[in-house]
């Protein structure tokens, strides 16, 4: 069982994505039920593989491609914490996506890229070597494009045009990282620490900034991140899930990875990189804010919005104490949360009332009221008003740049909440204080689209409430943080 | 001495026809020129065939298949610029000027 | 043993009965198929048991006779061969259809006897035989190319032609120079000959000729409308595997038979012309409004990556460790390619037959209409990207590994750039596929149509994600250094 | 364990009002919510007559929760509870009070924030509790809907963010430096930080915006103005003590000590001198708010901090009064009911001033006590400027539009400010020996009355001279109306620049020169001359 439930857990996705590209277009009940089906039968693998994880197992399952290129899966604690959360979004995305597509052309075709999406997120997390990571980001990259141009107009094109621009050259300069330490050091496993003293120390830092080159275009660090806005122009479900579960924190991940697994957090700080990589992140986090501002479309706004949260996590990561890494984990649950609340938000404003521009909100929040609950939680939320998610990342991710010495960091959080204070309040004010249009309407008729959207609202709230749990993100993330720490 | 002959004889028709099957433009040339050449090498390697002591039957069994090949090749060839000459009514490729 | 006998044979009987009872055609390639598939799943098993197979038929002996052997690449090489064959043969089946004119009498034996001529070139040994098989293979092409009779085809044909044999023959010189240095053509024996001051020219005058029919940069002028004028299931067969045939022999002239009077600077002129092959062929195709010819100069920019395991395993660097690295990378490479090309051109054929062109303003949206052929044209881009899960990937990566443990990266970011390039112009015509509705009207293709360029392409994603298998199978017979790997 | 003593009465104490705000919205309530205004605070009120307990864990939520209480914080803890308490009975007839389920639900969250500060004992409770009763206030304020509202809401958002984020920062250096969340080791932690003078900058920053110290005050005046009495009544009177309760907490004995001082005193000066300014009584009282916070703000850093409870409780009844009563005053018709009304505010607004035989007055000689002279004889002329500003309150509020027809149920509506002014005015009273360890006889001379009726009737002087020639009137928000223009202009963040999209140039280039070398090279001269030039390389590059 130890050597094939990782497998079993990646088959889960990836057998009904296959499965469902061959399925008629008609086949709804089949297709939906093959979807949902697997997310919870992923749920239930994952909820096992969590259980024994905290216990202190452990998983291996290898398949030889090529001498030197080993499929490894080697779920470990912080695979969990990013397999757990996608596999959760998963299921409340699909239920979402059901309800959004109802009626709608090319479904086969969508369900299955979809669940390829997250089969490519889910192999990218259990990846337990670079090789094996980096054929699951290619994977993801790949199963993302049809996605993105899934309305096949004009703009969706375009879109996915940019995305493949910025996403190609980007692994480009990752496998080039890759292979160039493989080439020194052998393959290189995340649970064995690499021998990196093989190469000097000017060779480590150009590859580490390659590294950082190739997942910072997936995770939107400036100035790779002009792909994410662009990316819009796909359907909502996508953009959720590109942007809270998928592409954005593979990058972010990645970057984790990176930094903790390979380089290891003591080598980054003997090296100097850590520093200039916060200094990218922090002015992604700035700049991410300020060009949210400019934004009068609400998926745009949104879509700056991540590009300077994300950064939250590569700040954490790159700042390097110990609770600077678990304020930046635990953000990557915490983001997640947040930003599929309010992308589902986006949807159903969109769907349902046809309201794309902000000026649109005004009084929707008396008209969709749920809709308009879960997206102010969300909002706020990201501001990091307590006792929401963002709030706890917000803490610990200031703690730890005190205690690693980088107090300008907390001035970087602290305009950050400003700005994202004032890129969100407004749509918030909008949506409860402003009269409604004369001939604005809409309903909350479906609660395909509704229910998902306060779920995830009310877990943001929930990971916030009771942070304090040993089961809560946070909780995990210290867990990861201790075994890494304290080995 | 003899032998040499041939090959020296063989390396000349075999400049003579890479020249004519660079410089001529019309394809009938071009095939008869592509002759010229096999002819030559063909005649290189009989040359070969008496260099050491007696005869070696090696060489005579290459040219031998050797022209076999180049008969269906120029057989293959000529067709070609036929059908190519009756369809588009020029004996050079597009590419070139007819007059040579 | 009988294996290879039997390879030989049977392509050439299906092209027989084919010619004789043309009715018979598509039933003689199919039986072909099945043998062929036989008779490579045998000789696989046999040599990862024994080694290396050889076999000399008539019993004569090898200075004499003529040696043939099957070694790990050449299986590889003859599988390659065998899938693509299946694959354009079903396509074929609905569009030559035996008894809808001369195009379909031609078509039959003309590719099966391409077949048999690819099996020649990759068992034999013996140069003069390696000859006349390059001059079987060229014959057939040209026929392929002029299949359609159009004038713009023939024109093609002609030019590939005169190529053609301009490269057979500078070959057939420098293997005369070889017979009057050495007296013998069998290339085990030539390995162990003393060196002739004549050997450098007579591998000059080879590797030229081979050069020319490989359609190596600058020599690959006649590649595109020769491959682009023919129908598809042929460009098909000339795309996919023509090419490999005669850079397999220049492989195997440089590494086995005379590895010993290579120069580094040799090996690297050679690789240099691959990579101005992989951006010129690139950039070119980026030029292209027609999706044939986007997808020829592709092909003119992949057989660029093939020369550059010249340096990363030629020569002196065949000593190394990571030669084995670049040996199996390159037959990876050229399987995929072979196996993803194929489908893109059956795959391009049936959409032009479906909006009667292939300019990309007139395919436009035909994805919603034709799903299953873009999926495999999808899977096929992805192959000549490079990018996982293909086998392409798997080759790319190999060759990297070799180019940055050898020291030479800047091969690397050949094989990198060109893998981005390709990305570029295999976007355009994705593009157009998934652009709008697409017209209402189409000739539909038959699903088996339909169903031969996903298998192919396919194979190619599915020996990326079980490369393990052909790995060891690859090996068998490597040059002697290269046994040990990354 | 029990619900209505021991550890799970704190938390119970916190989610009540919480659970009261999430049921006021639901369909079958909504309407009626404003009903359960007044039984969010009523287990608070209970545990401030409980006896001190162990303090209750729950470490699984937010950050791990301490809640816990302290003789000064359940002294104000009852304070706070009794003024909501009143406060949510007088918005049951507050004819400017929306019945409104956000109204309810905010004031409920508000109500939690203002009791979680006083009884959470780690620093992530608190934060919450801090931002809860300061960002849910907005509600409070924006209630009525007008522009004036809107505006005053803006400012007010806009610092109360800035507020939490200077917090935040003070904060997480505290907590980084102490390595607990324990608001006790922070504490202690800043004493001896090498970096505390930022944290404490910071901090005092993010609580002096609450508490309305000198110049982060501006929020304080429109905001009062603009909220409905009720609101007022609890944001005067409880709601900026939440800064005041965050310095008590948090700062360090003496840290900041003559920042505090200075400004304190400079607001508590210049606010009720600005004060006078003003037309609209609310925003009177919310000066003399921002004058007496501010003296409270010297007190704590001039060295009387342990008395300063005491004093807060006085300002907070006397104030939360004198807000209901101008509700009440707008509400009455008759001349009459209008001069009970005007003798009560009278009385109150004496004891605020600290006026002879008045619980201010017994306030007021508390805290000056620790004093230093001259501290005390500058606490002792506050009462002159605190007496000239509440006589000019009296008479705007006399000044104020008289309704056609007295508002239902007067005198119950009267009987709530009474109730809290005359807790105002006899709690000191009651205290007094608890706080002091005298008895107040021991206190009560002849002289100590005379020397609080001085500056009284000298204050009552001035005032109605003031009222005579009055001074030139200008509008509310005094520092604001010099910066909210150009700060405005300075936040708009000039719009996206639509760009034409670019092609890649660079490929279009690279792939022209390509096509020109393809034409040379389809040339047979050219093609031969290479297959020449490359066999005599390759020639010449072979052994």
């Amino acid at each position: 069982m130890s050597v094939y439930l990782p497998l079993l857990i990646l088959l889960s996705s990836l057998v009904p994505a296959l499965l469902t590209f061959f399925l008629p277009e008609r086949a709804h009940g089949l297709r939906n039920g093959l979807n949902l089906g697997g997310a919870l039968i992923k749920l239930g693998l994952i909820t096992v593989m969590l259980v024994s994880v905290g216990r202190g197992a452990t998983y291996d399952f290898s398949m030889q491609l090529a001498p030197g290129l080993v499929l490894a899966l080697r779920p470990d604690a912080l695979s969990l914490l990013f397999m757990t959360l996608s596999a959760l979004l998963w299921f409340l995305t699909t239920i979402y996506a059901i309800a959004y597509f109802e009626g709608k052309p090319n479904q086969s075709r969508f369900f299955g890229f979809f669940s390829l999406c997250v089969a490519a997120t889910t192999g990218l997390a259990m990846s337990g070597s670079l090789i094996t990571f980096f054929i699951f980001f290619e994977l993801l990259t790949l199963a993302t494009w049809p996605l993105v141009i899934h309305q096949q107009n004009r703009a969706s094109l375009a879109a996915g045009r940019v995305y493949l621009a910025y996403a190609l050259p980007a692994s480009a300069a990752l496998l080039i990282a890759i292979l160039w330490l493989e080439s020194v050091t052998g393959p290189i496993l995340f649970s064995t620490p690499a021998p990196l003293d093989r190469l000097d120390d000017t060779s480590l830092r150009i590859i580490f900034a390659l590294f950082i080159a190739g997942m910072g275009v997936k995770a939107g660090l400036i100035p790779l991140h002009g792909w994410l806005p662009v990316a819009m122009a796909a359907p909502a479900p996508v953009s959720a899930l590109l942007h809270a579960v998928a592409v954005v924190k593979a990058g972010a991940f990645g970057i984790a990875r990176i930094t903790i697994d390979v380089f290891g957090i003591d080598r980054v700080e003997a090296l100097g990189v850590g520093t200039p990589l916060a200094v990218l992140a922090s002015a992604t986090i700035l700049w991410g804010s300020i060009r949210a501002l400019q934004q009068d479309e609400i998926k745009k706004r949104l879509a700056f919005s991540t590009v300077s949260q994300v950064s939250y996590i590569v700040l954490g990561v790159a700042l390097a104490g110990p609770f600077a890494v678990i304020g930046g984990l635990a953000h990557l649950v915490h983001q997640g949360l947040m930003k599929i609340t309010l992308f589902f938000c986006a949807g159903i404003f969109a769907e349902r009332a046809g309201v794309k521009k902000i000026e649109g909100l005004n009084g929707l929040g008396r008209i969709m009221p749920w809709t308009s609950v879960a997206f102010s939680l969300g909002a706020l939320g990201m501001i990091g008003l307590p006792p929401l998610a963002g709030f706890v990342s917000k803490v610990y991710l200031g703690v730890g740049a005190l205690q690693s010495g980088s107090a300008w960091a907390l001035a970087v959080l602290a305009a950050s909440t400003l700005l994202n204070a004032a890129y969100f309040l407004p749509l918030l004010y909008r949506l409860w204080y402003l009269p409604p249009a004369p001939d604005a309407a809409g309903d909350e008729g479906k609660p395909g689209l509704v229910v998902p959207a306060v779920l995830t609202a009310a877990a943001s709230l929930g990971v916030g409430l009771f942070a304090g749990s040993p089961y809560s993100p946070l909780g995990w993330a210290t867990l990861i943080v201790t075994r890494e720490y304290l080995p | 001495m003899s032998a040499d002959a041939y090959a020296v004889t063989g390396a000349i028709l075999i400049a003579l026809g890479f020249y004519g099957l660079v410089a001529a433009h019309h394809l009938l040339r071009r095939v008869v020129a592509f002759n010229v050449i096999g002819s030559g090498v063909f005649l290189h390697l009989g040359a070969y065939a008496t260099r050491y002591g007696p005869p070696d039957p090696v060489p005579q069994a290459l040219i031998i298949t050797g022209i076999v090949v180049a008969l269906s090749a120029t057989a293959l060839a000529v067709g070609l610029v036929v059908a190519h000459a009756l369809a588009s009514g020029r004996v050079a490729l597009p590419e070139e000027a007819e007059d040579d | 043993m009988d294996a290879i006998v039997v390879l030989l044979a049977a392509p050439l009987a299906g092209a027989f009965l084919s010619i004789a009872a043309p009715r018979l055609a598509v039933v003689a390639s199919a039986l072909v198929c099945v043998v062929a598939f036989v008779a490579i799943g045998l000789l696989g098993a046999e040599m990862l048991e024994l080694g290396p197979a050889i076999v000399v038929p008539g019993n004569w002996g090898v200075p004499l006779g003529i040696g043939l052997e099957a070694d790990g690449k050449a299986v590889a090489f003859l599988a390659m061969t065998a899938l693509v064959m299946a694959g354009v043969i079903t396509a074929a089946s609905v569009e030559f259809a035996p008894g809808s004119g001369r195009r379909s009498f031609g078509f039959w034996p003309l590719a099966l006897l391409l077949w048999a001529a690819m099996n020649a070139m990759i068992l034999s040994r013996d140069l003069f035989n390696l000859y006349v098989g390059l001059e079987l293979l060229t014959l057939v092409a040209v026929g392929l190319v002029a299949l359609s009779g159009k004038a713009d085809a023939l024109a093609a044909a002609l030019r590939y032609m005169i190529f053609a044999l301009i490269g057979s023959l500078l070959y057939l010189l420098g293997v005369v120079m070889i017979y009057g240095a050495h007296g013998m053509l069998d290339m085990g024996l030539l390995s162990a000959r003393t060196p002739a001051p004549a050997d450098g020219l007579a591998l000059a005058l080879m590797t030229a000729g081979l050069a020319a029919k490989t359609a190596l940069f600058p020599f690959h002028v006649w590649l595109p409308p020769a491959h682009a004028g023919a129908p598809a299931p042929a460009s098909a067969l000339l795309s996919g595997l023509v090419p490999k045939a005669s850079f397999l022999i220049a492989l195997r002239l440089w590494s086995e038979a005379m590895p010993d009077i290579v120069r580094p600077e040799a090996l690297v002129l050679i690789a240099l012309l691959g990579a101005v092959a992989v951006f010129h062929g690139g950039l070119l195709a980026l030029r292209q409004v027609r999706l044939k010819l986007i997808i020829v100069y592709s092909t003119v920019a992949q057989l660029g990556y093939l020369f550059l395991i010249f340096p990363l395993a030629g020569g002196e660097g065949a000593a190394q460790p990571w030669s084995a690295g670049a040996w199996s990378g390159v037959t990876f490479h050229a399987v995929s390619h072979a196996l993803a090309k194929a489908a893109m051109f059956l795959a391009a054929g049936l959409y032009m037959r479906a909006v009667g062109s292939d300019e990309l303003g007139a395919i436009r949206g035909l994805a919603r209409s034709m799903p299953m052929t873009t999926f495999a044209f999808g899977l096929a881009a992805l192959t000549l990207m490079g990018l996982p899960p293909s086998g392409a990937f798997t080759g790319k990566y190999m060759m990297i590994t070799a180019a940055l443990a050898s020291g030479q990266w800047w091969w690397g970011v050949v094989l990198l750039g060109g893998g981005l390039l390709s990305a570029l112009y295999l976007y355009r015509p994705l593009e157009a596929l998934f652009d709008g509705e697409g017209p209402a009207e189409i000739i539909r293709p038959r699903r088996r149509e339909e169903l031969a360029p996903l298998f192919l392409a396919a194979a190619a994603i599915l020996l990326g994600i079980f490369s393990a298998v052909p790995f060891d199978l690859i090996y068998v017979g490597r040059p002697d250094a290269a046994v040990t790997g990354l | 364990m029990t619900p209505w003593s021991g550890p799970l009465l704190p938390f119970l104490v916190l989610a009540w009002p919480l659970l009261l705000a999430v049921v006021s919205i639901l369909p079958r309530v909504r309407d009626h919510a404003v009903r359960l205004l007044p039984l969010g605070p009523v287990p608070a009120l209970w545990l401030a007559f409980q006896p001190l307990g162990e303090p209750t864990l729950i470490p699984d939520m937010l950050l791990g929760v301490q809640l816990g209480l302290d003789p000064a914080r359940q002294l104000l803890l009852g304070m706070t509870a009794t003024l909501w308490i009143i406060a949510g009975l007088a918005a049951q007839w507050g004819n400017d009070a929306r019945r409104d389920a956000i109204y309810a639900g905010f004031w409920g969250l508000t109500l939690t924030g203002s009791l979680g500060v006083l009884l959470s004992l780690d620093v992530g409770t608190f934060y919450v509790s801090f931002a809860a009763v300061s960002l849910a206030a907005w509600f409070l304020v924006v209630e009525e809907r007008t522009t004036t509202a809107l505006r005053a809401g803006r400012v007010y958002i806009v610092m109360a963010f800035c507020g939490e984020v200077a917090l935040l920062v003070g904060l997480l250096i505290g907590v980084s430096h102490a390595g607990s969340l324990e608001i006790e080791a922070v504490r202690n932690g800043l004493a001896t930080a090498p970096n505390a003078g930022v944290a404490i900058t910071f901090l005092v920053i993010g609580f002096g915006i609450k508490a309305g110290l000198l110049p982060l005050h501006v929020w304080l005046s429109p905001a009062h103005s603009a909220a409905p009495v009720p609101a007022s009544a609890v944001l005067s009177g409880a709601i900026v003590k939440a800064g005041l309760v965050g310095l008590l907490v948090f700062l360090p004995n003496g840290a900041a000590g003559n920042a505090l001082l200075l400004l304190g005193f400079a607001g508590a000066y210049g606010a009720a001198l600005w004060g006078l300014s003003q037309t609209n009584p609310k925003a009177v009282l919310a000066y003399s708010t921002v004058s007496q916070m501010g003296l409270m703000l010297a007190l704590i850093g001039g060295g009387a901090r342990e008395l300063v409870p005491y004093y807060a409780v006085h300002h907070g009844l006397s104030k939360g009064a004198l807000f209901l009563l101008v509700g009440v005053m707008m509400a009455t018709a008759t001349t009459g009911a209008r001069v009970a009304v005007l003798v009560a505010a009278g009385f109150v607004g004496a004891s605020l001033a600290g006026m002879a035989l008045t619980g201010g007055m017994l306030a007021k000689a508390a805290v000056k006590a620790p004093l230093s002279d001259a501290l005390a004889d500058a606490v002792t002329l506050t009462s002159v400027t605190t007496t000239v500003i509440l006589t000019w309150f009296l008479w705007r509020m006399w000044q104020g539009d008289r309704p056609a027809r007295t508002g239902s149920f007067w005198p119950l509506r009267l009987a709530l400010p009474l109730l809290a002014g005359g807790g105002a005015l006899a709690v000191p009273w009651l205290l007094w020996e608890e706080w002091k360890g005298l008895p107040v006889e021991a206190y009560l001379s002849l002289s100590t009355l005379t020397d609080s009726l001085l500056p009284v009737a000298a204050g009552l002087v001035a005032g109605l001279l003031l009222i005579w020639r009055p001074l030139p009137q200008v509008g509310t928000g005094d520092l604001l109306l010099l910066v909210e223009q150009p700060l405005a202009r300075l936040a708009q963040i000039p719009p996206e620049r639509k760009r034409e999209p670019r092609e890649i140039h660079l490929f279009a280039r690279l792939a022209e020169v390509s096509g020109r070398l393809e034409t040379r090279l389809v040339r047979w001269s050219v093609a031969s001359a290479v297959m020449l030039a490359l066999t005599l390389a390759v020639a010449f590059l072979t052994r």
